[in-house]
């Protein structure tokens, strides 16, 4: 056991699924000799030479459908977009060629990539440094998304998804990399896919969501506790497919939930789980589900002030829970 | 015959290739046109769904850089690849099975009629986004260069699909990387309606080559044997780890973009003038000439032919389609299957 | 008054927005020689010349973004996306782009276009000439995103969509391009953005859709009313910013609904509607929300009997609408 | 300086140009350098948030083109066009509004530190996404084509960018309707930590305008008055309707990517021989050789710039942020305002 980062978690998540297994490569801006922009991939490219660890040019659609290409030709890509506001230009490869391969060929050709996505705001990146666009992944059949909130997860599902036969989106939170500490065991392990995490039981309500909201979500449990009210918080991990019974089970006990996302709320992730616990669990509610996320406006304004206002955080969530409580 | 008249017809010597190679390809390229005239009547009548896109005028552009292929190269098809589809060895039941959708089809009826896939015979399933199927081609020859495998991947596209971006950033990677790649631009003059000077401000495709780096030609796209060794040198470069390289065909597709686009955006005399240039005669004309096949032979091979696209035919008009259940298989591996929704089906539970 | 199809209302809706407006251009693929593949601009080319309907090479990511360049230099630019299954290219250009012009500049630069992307199922077009993603634009701030089921709301939300200042992702539904005709009236008239159309009133619950699916609807209601469901339907015509008021105030009457959207379920924007409608009308409701939705598989797999097993269909709403009158 | 005693000195008749453009631009050139040196102080004591992209190294690439420019003519910029937004007439407080993302900046705080814009100035305000000003400034092209006015656009970026597939689209697009855009490419060897060997197959990026069907030069990028003239001829020829031009300028940024990259990816001795081709100091030399100022003149420039850059530095330090509330304007027109998420500011209410 030691204490590791969240980025840490990914750099040996990464060289740990390269030595067992030689079909493993990266690709992505910056990765090799420079070791990634956040240093994930740091001392890569030394240990697995330049055919395994590629420095590419600035073509996100290449990234990613070349790496489409790879996985059909028997290796197992680990690409990265930089940033998930650079995501943009890989849309086709990802929906259209990553997401229906296996579909559009019956299973003949598969797509074994996990495509890395550094993602998430509160760290002054501005218009187009802070963006995280789960919910278009999320929404397409055919794609496993990911967004692990601790450095467990971040390792244990990071090898799952290399080790798995589908197309994973795996987001990778800036904010958490080297906030985040964890002691994890040594040497191997796994998280499994599709599996969200009980972080902690309570009865009265439940607290559903994922990423660095997991982190502010604890935080407003904190206080909530003392205040006496008894929170049940589950952080997805896995956005798709996302864990229905867990989440169902829990808002059948407590009978009351509020919903944490960063993004916007409009057409967020969080819209579905509402939906369908209305759908599933509507004779168990006490009270109507109620989402805290992001603002509606372009994620995520730079000045100071307009971040913070901008982004869901503890105080926030404790209204929510409050409101929801006071029902 | 204006055209065939002053024709200079080249000798065995000129061909500078086996016999067997030269009834290889002629062969090859008689089946592609006949499936495909067959596809045309057959969609006329209504007997298969969907649209069709006859690469009739241009088969020689696909097969010749296909014939001679090793099994376990790649063909990165667009969207009229019928001739790759035939010469890389798909069966033409399977072929027709997918243009009917039926169950016996490699995809068993998902994606689109034209759309001729095989992971056995090396040819990747399309996806419709033109330009697509190139940037996977790259990315499976940058697989091999990993994997030290001197597999050649040959990635066909029409003139129009140069002008998308992402065909661009999959050029320019296979020329960082010298990968194994044959770019093989069909240009028929026009996409869809579209005509060439609207697509580009340089007359010949190939001048696209030299912002990768590699080598880029124009060539007569309706000599099969032209069009069969220029690929064929290409791809031993490729081979040798040699890098790419650009091959412009100059052809023409007869009829419209699809079976129900009227093409009258093109003229009468354009077309005639290509007729004129069908690459099937000629190549029949050299072999003749050439003594290679007399006509009693020529005649042999052209019956066998059709008794096999018949045949195939008939075989799928008795195929049954999926079953609808199909629809919720392959989305994922078998580790994550997809929930029924009950409330969609629950009359048929 | 006349009988015009939905594509006959687009076609004079361009052709008499370019007519007032010489800042109104077209670009896009096979649109003017050939008046586009479905013949919605057809005549307009030989009207307006060359360089008001541009024959654009295959490059969606110029169509869109050239055309935010051109409306940030005065003009009203109306670019086509032949089919929605060919926007993933444009992702960039429209969400980091478009969408977020007037964001990033605070104004000083505005992004007045109006993108037409033909899309939608039950024509026999398989994996990739099938699909809508509306979800995605939905979901961005900064976006303005239409989907008429009617001709008359086809034309007036055309007509609005040009006249506005803002980015407008308008989508033509295929199926309904010459089956779906209506009495229009002459000349000019326009329909506003962010209103749903009450098509009908009732009282025992609201279905909400839009596009096809209001077809499909209508024939769901003709059959229920026979039962003595009485109905209230909505079509909501604008996505986003979509029309809270009509479809709150409907549900809350009828204290009973059913969303039905022609899309995969996961993530789509009924699950906002739905989430929307437990937040705000909780106390009013006598049963849960029900979504009637497209499977979760890729949209939309080609052979005929796969096909309609995907779509949504009349059967099926009428289905979703006795299980929760039954509730 | 080993560079500069060997170094052939033009004379006025060789660098023809009018004795007002070599002081104005070597001014803007002066302006530019201090101004980024100064940021990048400001930035290392903690003054302001975000980032920040210098130039240092590299200002002729993009004061060169830009000056004589008429107001409206438009530059689109990337990432390190300071020299542009200053030599384009933005005022310096403004510029430093923007580092400092204080409410006076034209984005009010919205976007980002480097990303300079001026609606007034024809400066598109910029995205990150690489090559994003370039699509757009080649659509704005394309509506001053139709609205049949001689408008400019000039549009900059880093040889990396050309990797893009959307870049591709936009350059194919200018030369098949001949638009009136200048496109100049910052080639300083590296994209971030990636050398340009790594991100194309050619030795000169001007050979990516071959694909394109309109002239591509390389140019000395660190020899401003060669910039200016070769960019000044290439934004004549577009004004006339002749179509665009490409212009690699070779030219090398002393610093790191950013002001958090060590650039440890970089030879020590290339930065220095790089350093040695100061363009900022080339000028003055060629100046004063000239005699077109005097050292006493220089001296005077230089602290006229000073007090500028330090006053627009001091206004902004006493200006404030904007209101969190700002966050919701200018989503949407006036047509369509935000409708506020009470439940997220309830406690401001
Ligand atoms: C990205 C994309 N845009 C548009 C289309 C629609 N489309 C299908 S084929 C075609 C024309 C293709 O022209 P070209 O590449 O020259 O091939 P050809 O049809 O001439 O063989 C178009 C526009 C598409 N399939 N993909
Ligand atoms: C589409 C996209 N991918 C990645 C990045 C991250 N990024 C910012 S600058 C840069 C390098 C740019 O290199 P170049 O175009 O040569 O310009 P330079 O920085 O050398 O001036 C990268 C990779 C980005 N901004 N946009
Ligand atoms: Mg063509
Ligand atoms: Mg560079």
């Amino acid at each position: 056991m030691a204490v590791k980062t969240y980025i840490q978690a990914i750099t040996e998540a990464l060289d740990e699924e390269m030595a067992r297994d030689p079909r493993v490569f990266l690709i992505g801006q910056d990765i090799g000799l420079y070791g990634g922009v956040f240093k994930a991939t740091k001392g890569l490219q030394d240990k697995y030479g330049v055919d395994r660890v590629i420095d590419s040019p600035i073509s996100e659609v290449f990234i990613a459908g070349g790496s489409v290409g790879a996985a059909m030709a028997g290796m197992k890509p680990v690409p990265e977009i930089q940033f998930a506001d650079f995501i943009t230009p890989s849309m086709d490869q990802i929906i259209q060629q990553a997401a229906k391969m296996r579909y559009r060929s019956a299973g003949e050709w598969t797509c074994p990539m996990t495509l890395r996505v550094c993602c998430g705001g509160d760290v002054g990146g501005g218009l187009y440094h802070s963006q995280i666009n789960e919910q278009w992944f999320f929404s397409q059949p055919g794609l496993i998304v990911i967004l692990p909130s601790m450095p467990y997860d971040a390792k244990g599902l990071l090898k799952s998804a290399i080790r798995g036969e589908d197309p994973v989106i795996f987001f990778e939170h800036k904010r958490l990399y080297r906030w985040i500490k964890e002691d994890l065991p040594d040497g191997d392990f796994t998280v499994p896919i599709g599996k969200a995490a009980l972080r902690k039981e309570g009865k009265d309500i439940t607290i559903v969501t994922y990423g660095l909201m997991y982190h502010r979500s604890l935080d407003a449990v904190a206080t909530l506790e003392k205040e006496g009210v008894s929170v049940e918080l589950i952080d997805m991990r896995t956005l798709s497919p996302w864990d229905r019974e867990t989440i169902l089970e829990s808002v059948k006990k407590t009978s009351r939930a509020v919903l944490v996302q960063e993004n916007s709320k409009t057409g967020g992730v969080m819209a579905e789980v509402a939906a369908t616990i209305m759908e599933e669990a509507f004779d168990y509610l006490d009270a109507p589900v109620v989402r805290v996320a992001g603002l509606d406006v372009p994620m995520l304004p730079f000045a100071p002030p307009m971040e913070h206002f901008f982004l869901p955080n503890a105080e926030k969530i404790i209204r929510a829970v409050r409101k929801v409580m006071e029902y | 015959m204006a055209e065939s008249s002053t024709e200079q017809v080249p000798t065995l010597d000129q061909l500078a290739l086996p016999e067997k190679t030269l009834v290889g390809l002629y062969t090859n390229l008689l089946k592609t046109r006949v499936m495909d005239e067959k596809f045309r009547k057959l969609f006329r009548q209504g007997r298969f769904a969907g649209t069709y896109f006859s690469a009739v005028g241009q088969e020689a552009t696909t097969v010749g850089p296909t014939y001679g292929l090793r099994d376990d190269d790649i063909i990165a098809p667009s969207h009229r690849e019928l001739g790759a589809a035939i010469t890389k060895g798909i069966p033409l039941p399977i072929i027709v099975a997918q243009v009917y959708a039926r169950r016996n089809s490699t995809d068993k009826g998902k994606a689109h009629p034209c759309h001729y896939g095989s992971r056995e015979k090396g040819v990747i399933h399309p996806s419709s986004t033109l330009a697509a199927q190139t940037i996977l081609g790259t990315g499976m020859a940058m697989a091999f260069k990993i994997q030290k495998k001197d597999n050649v991947v040959v990635c066909f596209f029409g003139e129009g699909a140069t002008s998308r971006g992402g065909w661009h950033e999959a050029l320019n990677f296979a020329g960082v990387h010298k990968l194994a790649c044959v770019y093989v631009c069909q240009n028929n003059l026009w996409a869809e309606s579209v005509p060439a000077t609207l697509q580009a401000g340089i007359e010949r495709f190939a001048d696209r080559a030299k912002a990768y780096g590699f080598p880029g030609v124009t060539i007569d796209g309706n000599d099969i044997f032209e069009v069969h060794k220029t690929a064929a040198e290409a791809i031993k470069r490729a081979r040798a780890g040699e890098g790419p390289t650009f091959i412009e065909c100059m052809t023409y597709r007869w009829y419209g973009h699809s079976e129900i686009d009227p093409a009258d955006y093109r003229k009468q005399a354009e077309v005639e003038e290509w007729v004129k240039k069908d690459p099937l005669a000629r190549a029949e004309r050299i072999l003749l000439a050439n003594g290679v096949i007399d006509e009693a032979r020529r005649d042999a091979i052209i019956s066998e032919v059709d008794v096999e696209v018949d045949e195939a035919v008939r075989i799928c008009e008795n195929e049954k389609y999926v079953e609808p259940e199909e629809a919720y298989n392959d989305v994922y591996s078998s580790a994550f299957p997809v929930r029924r929704d009950k409330l969609m089906h629950e009359d048929e539970e």
